[in-house]
């Protein structure tokens, strides 16, 4: 993989919106075209190099392209979007709208992103080392349609309704989630490792959540169903027993809602309604 | 010197908008003010108190009197150099005022956001992804027979709304407060709960399980919780009946949901409780907006960009995502390096950081009273009171439009929002040529 | 037994009172004895041991202020507080908007506990605090 | 660049202004100021139109641009905007498009098109003032709207006790307050019965509480439409809008008032026909009603209608009928908004999308276009696609398309859903509209129907609106180079409005304020004032606003221009 690196060089005052940092406005071009790239910062339009020092050498395929960005762009808006191949890679944290509307390739973050990371998706993969913000792989506003394909895995904690109108693909949240994981979701999986602070699945119509940790309560929609040995992402199986919800009633959704059984002592009453013996 | 009285004259308090004050002018004072609520009277009675006098420029650390003319060049040039500028309020001066404020947001790349972020936003956030039933305030008065209020206090918060429109009003098909049947669903025992038929006393921060348990009674599914929201399930199936069974239903809803755990998705839900019980019988929601225009803000902001609140006017075209681009997200984040605050107070009432980022970066405000806000300025320009000193539209919290108006001259050097902007924008077109 | 702090879940909202005041002016001596107050239920004053119009100290994740206590009109459960939206309790308010652009004015968790040596900060004392750099 | 002088000549245009009868002629078009003159001096600017056609400004009759519900509709969706945007220029302001523009970029793209003049189709009296706002914002246009009576309370109740006179004077007085162009009768009593979740399907149903039917209501507005002698027949949207079988309520509706014809002038307008088309008794066997219509209007001459075409494709649905969007949500499971009005109307809005492959949408598309080749008198019926019901405006080059070539029709038909294909008579039907027809159905007949004396063609002392489209008929035939077509109606090579050159191709050179037209019947003192006496105490039971707050006035319209009319009462 050659490498093109982007090092900021300032202190960002005012957000930065650069959605032509991505492999495909990047491969083909010389580093004085790259440099020239067209950005904004706030209402003023400026040129990539003129808040990154940009070194490295023109990659012709798009597949052997891979961009490291270092330092702080924690304001640098919309990197990665629509990128359809090649490796962005982000040493410290990353912005909002990270890989909106992504069609391929993969995105790594070091530090944390913000919301609205991996918006829209449609394939390729995102990793992030640190915690996200809320929205994860969610719609835009008013769109009844969010993450189609690909897969995201974060390593630290996400904020709420990641996976909102979710229609595929994978999140997977090795640490603990805010309120609505899989708002609206219609398919795709979604993964948290630890707790959930509430409202799983509200309202969806269909996917698969998968909660390994505490949750304080089910929504009064979902109804159980079953106690599952195990539960499956993509291909990995994860040991249970598992609490099986379907819900959510109010969308007649069939939408599958995974709760571990150990330390969900408040969720016991639901056994009541299960005729098989436990 | 002679009294006058005034017929007909609109209150610019609430989002009540009553449309019957009488007011009598002697000496140039509001001596009397016929049908106008407490919080009305606060305003007609006292909008002369703690007014800003003269335009005032900061010079080192104090606020110093300034002519107009130089107030409007300093605050153009802030806004001109300004990268990122937020211009935020609205909700309290006239639509005229708001479209140029818009103008002046698509001129200079700004984010043009109004106070609806920190009222009822989370509302109209949730009606984009559901949609909304909802009516002008008379068809509650002539035909309904189930008025809910839900974390809504209209006895503080809109004192008259029963009484011209809904529990207390006398319409056409419902003559008597006998033919209504009010609920109200509070976390606490409030004033409105105490005239109403029935209370529902709900947990905090449990709105979204509530209706979530009676959506899923009024689809006749079957609940597998005894208690939802420390509320027992057969007040949820009894309340699940009325609603199902009313001629006319109407919840008012308030900020009680919009502020609390959960936000928009509690307005989602409640949305689609409504939406599910229109195929039942007739059933209809609306917000209970707080100030005299914070609609009519939503209204001019969406025909003119086509978003109703946080719209970042700087790349040249209209961008939307509350939580990216409304006030308190840019504060907290620290993006913005100039402010234009008009007819509102934001210091007072945002959450203290981002308070903070708003009074360490150039702030101009307009606005007639002295405020927290005024006082962390860079430059104040004082101006006159919409519906008092100064006529313009205004939009009631049902969207209907009323044309407030004018009946004492405002204090002399004293202008109104349109003229100071107008002037704001003319400098700024020519300062940016 | 009188616990030093209480823990309570703090609602800020509108009251006529704060309403019709913030339309005379903020800078009243009015609206500070009105505005700069948290409203409790009974049993919880008594257990932290202090009387109606005595200062009490509330402090959540987002900060902390001092404000003069009273008896809710509108009953309040025990372990409910009640701020009236303005300077002082923007204090406590949570700023975090998960992505909606509204901070989290109603359901804080908050912590409660005497303060009767404390003084309640006037308008200007705030705007010092606010300007602070 | 400016020019001093406030003379143009467009030399060499291929005229089409049929009002004149002048069909394709080389002439040129002389303008001073905001009038067409018979000659200029020399000093006058020079736009070569040579080889290239050139009409009056396009009229559009019917089209939902302002007011709250097209505001509504514009709060809801936000995905469709984010995907249509118009950056800011010097002159431009920013703005929104796709199915519901913001107010500015509806004046830069109906400029884009040709269009000087449209007609805002419905709007609710109480929320008027609304409606005025947004339009006095909509740049570069001459517009009005439609004031919604037929649900309101106050004239059910005097048509009821058939007083006829005051329902006149009450007309007139609403249109006058409302600042209104004409009488706008949606779902007559339908909405009403909406009011309580109720619905009405024929027009022989009561309405609750009134005991009056939807065909007493159309009867009663259409006579007090002659009384007062106003420039526009009564626009009306028929009842059962949207369901299989409705082409007949259609039928019946136009019948209901054929006895009350005299003279030439049309005293009914069908509009948005294609959506009160549909025959069949369910989705599974619907068929297109069109055939049975245009037979009907055929044979009568008190009637005018317009498409409501669609075209494939998301777009918004949004229209004063309550019932017939909560119908529409329920089929299509979209998010769904509902406003009723107090005393007067409601509205709803549904975002929507017409498919190809879907038989119904497919056949919907096809009564749209059957109704234009079926009815004979091009001055008796417009083009429209109801924007944004049907389609944006935006899509009108296309439906062009479609009416002047058998080919483009082809081109789509062969894309449609078969079993649908099978049923429509579409392929069977050779009718091409002529490029003078086309200007008929797009502007002449439509300035005609709504008493515009200067608009729609361009005689001497008409408004100096023209459009000027780079396409060559003396070298290229319509039918077959209908993409050119195309493509010369979606960018219009100039845009003049009185006088000014408002656009070139896609670029707005020039933004001015257009006039918003209202009609006042002046009827006698003495009903005048016997009206105002009983509206103050039915304000005060029926309103929640006070009466002097409802009255809108003039100079609330940026540049108002009453249209006086005298009334018989």
């Amino acid at each position: 993989m050659a490498e093109i690196t982007f090092k900021i060089n300032k202190i960002l005052r005012v957000p930065v919106d650069s959605p032509d940092l991505n492999p495909d406005s990047i491969v083909g071009k010389s580093l004085d075209e790259i440099r020239n790239i067209e950005i904004w910062e706030g209402n003023r339009k400026i040129n990539l190099g003129e808040i990154f020092d940009v070194n490295g050498e023109q990659v012709d395929k798009i597949e052997d392209l891979s961009i490291r960005v270092i330092g702080d762009v924690s304001k640098v808006k919309r990197i990665g979007q629509n990128m359809s191949g090649g490796n962005i890679q982000i040493d410290g944290n990353a912005g909002m709208y990270l890989g909106n509307k992504m069609k391929d390739g993969s995105i790594i973050v070091s530090g944390d992103a913000g919301s609205w990371l991996g918006a829209s998706m449609l394939g390729g993969r995102i990793e992030v080392k640190g915690n996200t913000g809320d929205f994860v792989g969610a719609s835009y506003r008013g769109k009844s349609e969010g993450m189609k394909g690909g897969m995201i895995l974060i390593h630290g904690d996400a904020g709420n309704e990641i996976g909102c109108w979710m229609k595929g693909g994978t999140i997977q949240i090795m640490g603990s989630s805010e309120t609505y994981p899989g708002m609206h979701m219609k398919n795709g999986t979604i993964y948290i490792d630890k707790n959930c602070l509430c409202r799983a699945g509200a309202q969806m119509s269909g996917g698969k959540i998968i909660i390994n940790g505490k949750i304080p309560e089910i929504l009064p929609s979902f109804a159980i169903e079953s106690i599952r040995g195990s539960a499956r992402i993509d291909k990995e199986k994860i040991q249970g027993p598992f609490y099986l919800f379907v819900g959510d009633g109010n969308e007649d959704g069939e939408g599958r809602l995974y709760v571990r059984k150990e330390g969900n002592d408040d969720l016991k009453y639901c056994e009541d309604y299960l005729d098989m013996e436990v | 010197m002679s009294s006058k009285i005034f017929q007909d004259i609109i209150c610019t308090v609430c989002g009540c908008c009553c449309d019957n004050l009488e007011i009598e002018i002697k000496d140039g004072n509001i001596s009397r003010a016929k049908n106008a609520c407490a919080m009305s009277l606060g305003k007609l009675m006292n909008f002369n108190k703690e007014r800003n006098e003269f335009p005032m420029v900061r010079n080192g650390d104090k606020l110093s009197k300034a002519s107009l003319s130089e107030a409007i060049d300093k605050a153009a040039n802030i806004l001109a150099d300004s990268k990122y500028p937020i211009l935020y309020g609205w909700s309290l001066t006239s639509c005229e005022a708001i479209e140029l404020g818009v103008e002046l947001a698509d001129c200079i790349g700004g984010v043009m956001d109004n106070t609806t972020g920190t009222c009822h936003g989370p509302g109209i956030i949730g009606i984009q992804d559901v949609g909304e039933s909802t009516c002008t305030l008379g068809e509650v008065k002539h035909r309904a027979d189930l008025i809910i209020y839900w974390g809504a206090n209209p006895v503080h918060a809109h004192p008259n709304h029963m009484m011209r429109y809904s529990a207390l009003s006398k319409g056409r098909f419902r003559a008597t407060r006998k033919d209504r049947n009010v609920i109200t669903v509070d976390v606490r025992m409030t004033d409105t709960a105490k005239i109403s038929d029935s209370f529902i006393q709900i947990e905090p921060n449990k709105d979204y399980e509530l209706l979530s348990a009676i959506t899923a009674t009024v689809k006749d599914l079957e609940l597998e919780q005894d208690k939802v929201a420390g509320v027992p399930l057969e007040e949820i199936e009894n309340l699940a009946d009325i609603m199902v069974n009313c001629e006319f239903g109407i919840i008012f809803f308030g900020l009680g949901i919009t502020m609390s755990l959960g936000k928009s998705r509690n307005i989602d839900m409640a949305l689609s409780l409504v939406r599910e019980l229109n195929k039942r019988t007739k059933f209809l929601i609306m917000p209970m907006r707080g100030h005299f225009n914070v609609t009519g803000a939503n209204q001019v902001t969406a025909w003119q960009t086509g978003y109703p609140f946080a719209v970042d006017l700087s790349k040249g075209f209209p961008l939307y995502n509350p939580g990216d681009t409304s006030a308190v997200d840019i504060l907290m984040r620290d993006e913005c390096d100039a402010a234009l605050v008009v007819a509102s107070d934001p210091i007072s009432n945002f959450p203290n950081q981002a308070a903070r980022n708003l009074a360490k970066i150039p702030l101009i405000t307009i606005d007639p009273h002295v405020t927290l806000t005024t006082l962390c300025s860079e430059v104040v320009i004082p101006s006159a009171h919409v519906g008092i000193e100064t006529e313009g539209s205004i939009y009631r919290m049902d969207g209907v439009v009323l044309e407030a108006r004018k009946f004492i001259e405002p204090p002399n050097g004293i202008v109104s929002d349109v003229e100071i902007l107008q002037n704001l924008l003319n400098r700024v077109k020519k300062i940016s040529k | 037994m009188k616990s030093k702090s209480l823990k309570v879940n703090l609602v800020t909202g509108r009251s006529l009172v704060q309403g019709r005041l913030k339309e005379q002016g903020k800078l009243s001596e009015d609206y500070l004895n009105n505005v700069a107050c948290c409203e409790l239920n009974q049993d919880d004053l008594n257990a932290l041991g202090i009387a109606k119009g005595q200062n009490v100290k509330i402090s959540t994740d987002s900060g902390s202020v001092v404000v003069k206590a009273s008896i809710g009109t509108q009953a309040l459960e025990k372990g409910m507080a009640f701020m009236p939206y303005g300077p002082w309790a923007e204090f406590l308010v949570d700023p975090k908007t998960h992505s909606t652009g509204m901070p989290t004015y109603k359901g804080i968790n908050a912590t409660i506990s005497p303060a009767m040596k404390e003084k309640v900060l006037t308008i200007e004392e705030i705007i010092e605090i606010i300007r602070s750099k | 660049m400016r020019f001093l002088t406030s003379e143009l000549l467009i030399k060499n245009g291929i005229i089409f202004d049929p009002i004149n009868n002048v069909d394709g002629e080389k002439m040129d078009i002389s303008i001073k100021d905001d009038k067409i003159v018979d000659k200029v001096s020399k000093g006058a600017r020079v736009l070569d139109a040579s080889g290239k056609i050139v009409m009056p400004g396009g009229v559009d009759i019917h089209s939902h641009i302002a007011g709250s519900k097209v505001n509504s509709g514009r709060i809801l969706r936000p995905e469709d905007h984010e995907k249509d945007v118009e950056y800011k220029t010097k002159i431009k302001r920013s703005g929104v498009g796709h199915s519901i523009p913001s107010t500015f970029t509806t004046g830069y793209r109906y400029s884009t098109l040709g269009y000087t003049t449209v007609i805002e189709a419905a709007a609710p009296p109480l929320k008027a003032r609304h409606t005025h706002e947004e339009l006095n914002e909509i740049p570069i246009l001459d517009k009005a709207c439609y004031t919604l009576l037929g649900n309101n309370w106050f004239i059910m109740e005097l048509l009821k006790e058939n007083k006829l006179e005051e329902c006149a004077a009450y007309v007139s007085w609403m249109l006058e307050a409302t600042r209104g162009y004409a009488i706008k009768i949606v779902d007559p009593g339908g909405v009403e019965a909406w009011g309580w979740g109720n619905f009405i399907t024929n027009l022989e149903d009561e309405v609750p509480n009134f005991s009056i039917t939807p065909r007493e209501i159309v009867v009663g507005l259409c006579k007090a439409n002659k009384m007062l002698n106003l420039p526009h027949a009564i626009h009306v949207h028929t009842n059962n809008l949207g369901v299989p079988g409705n082409y007949q309520t259609t039928i019946e509706t136009m019948d209901s008032v054929s006895n009350l014809y005299s003279g030439d002038k049309p005293i009914i307008h069908i509009t948005h026909t294609q959506f009160t088309g549909f025959k069949g008794s369910s989705w599974l066997n619907l068929s297109s009603g069109a055939p049975e219509i245009a037979d009907y209007v055929n044979k009568h001459k008190h009637v005018t209608l317009d498409l409501g075409q669609i075209a494939f494709g998301d777009t918004t649905t949004m229209t004063a009928d309550g019932p017939f969007q909560f119908f529409l949500h329920k089929l299509s499971g979209n998010k769904w908004v509902n406003c009723d009005v107090e005393a007067e109307t409601g509205s709803g809005i549904v975002p929507f999308t017409y498919r190809r492959s879907n038989y119904v949408n497919a056949i919907q598309w096809g009564i749209g276009l059957e109704l234009a080749l079926l009815v004979k008198d091009p001055w008796r019926i417009f083009m429209t696609t109801d924007h944004p019901n049907g389609a944006p405006f935006t899509k009108y080059p296309l439906v062009i398309s479609w009416l002047v070539s058998k080919k483009a029709r082809e081109k789509a038909l062969a894309k449609i859903n078969s079993s649908a294909k099978r049923r429509l008579d579409i392929p069977g039907m050779d009718r091409e509209y002529t490029l003078s027809e086309l200007a008929i159905i797009t502007r002449a007949a439509t300035a005609k129907a709504l008493g515009l004396k200067n608009k729609g063609h361009l005689g001497i002392g008409a408004d100096a609106d023209v459009a000027i489209y780079d396409f060559n008929p003396s070298s290229m035939d319509p039918s077959k180079h209908y993409p050119k077509l195309k493509r010369a109606f979606g960018n219009a090579h100039y845009t003049i409005k009185g006088g000014k050159i408002i656009s070139k191709k896609k670029e707005i050179l020039d933004c001015v304020d257009g006039r918003t037209y209202w009609a006042k019947s002046r009827i006698s003192k003495d009903l005048e004032s016997s009206i105002l006496e009983n509206l103050k105490d039915m304000f005060e039971d029926s309103y929640t606003v006070r009466m002097s707050n409802y009255v809108i006035r003039e100079d609330y319209l940026k540049i108002p221009e009453k249209i006086e009319v005298t009334a018989e009462v």
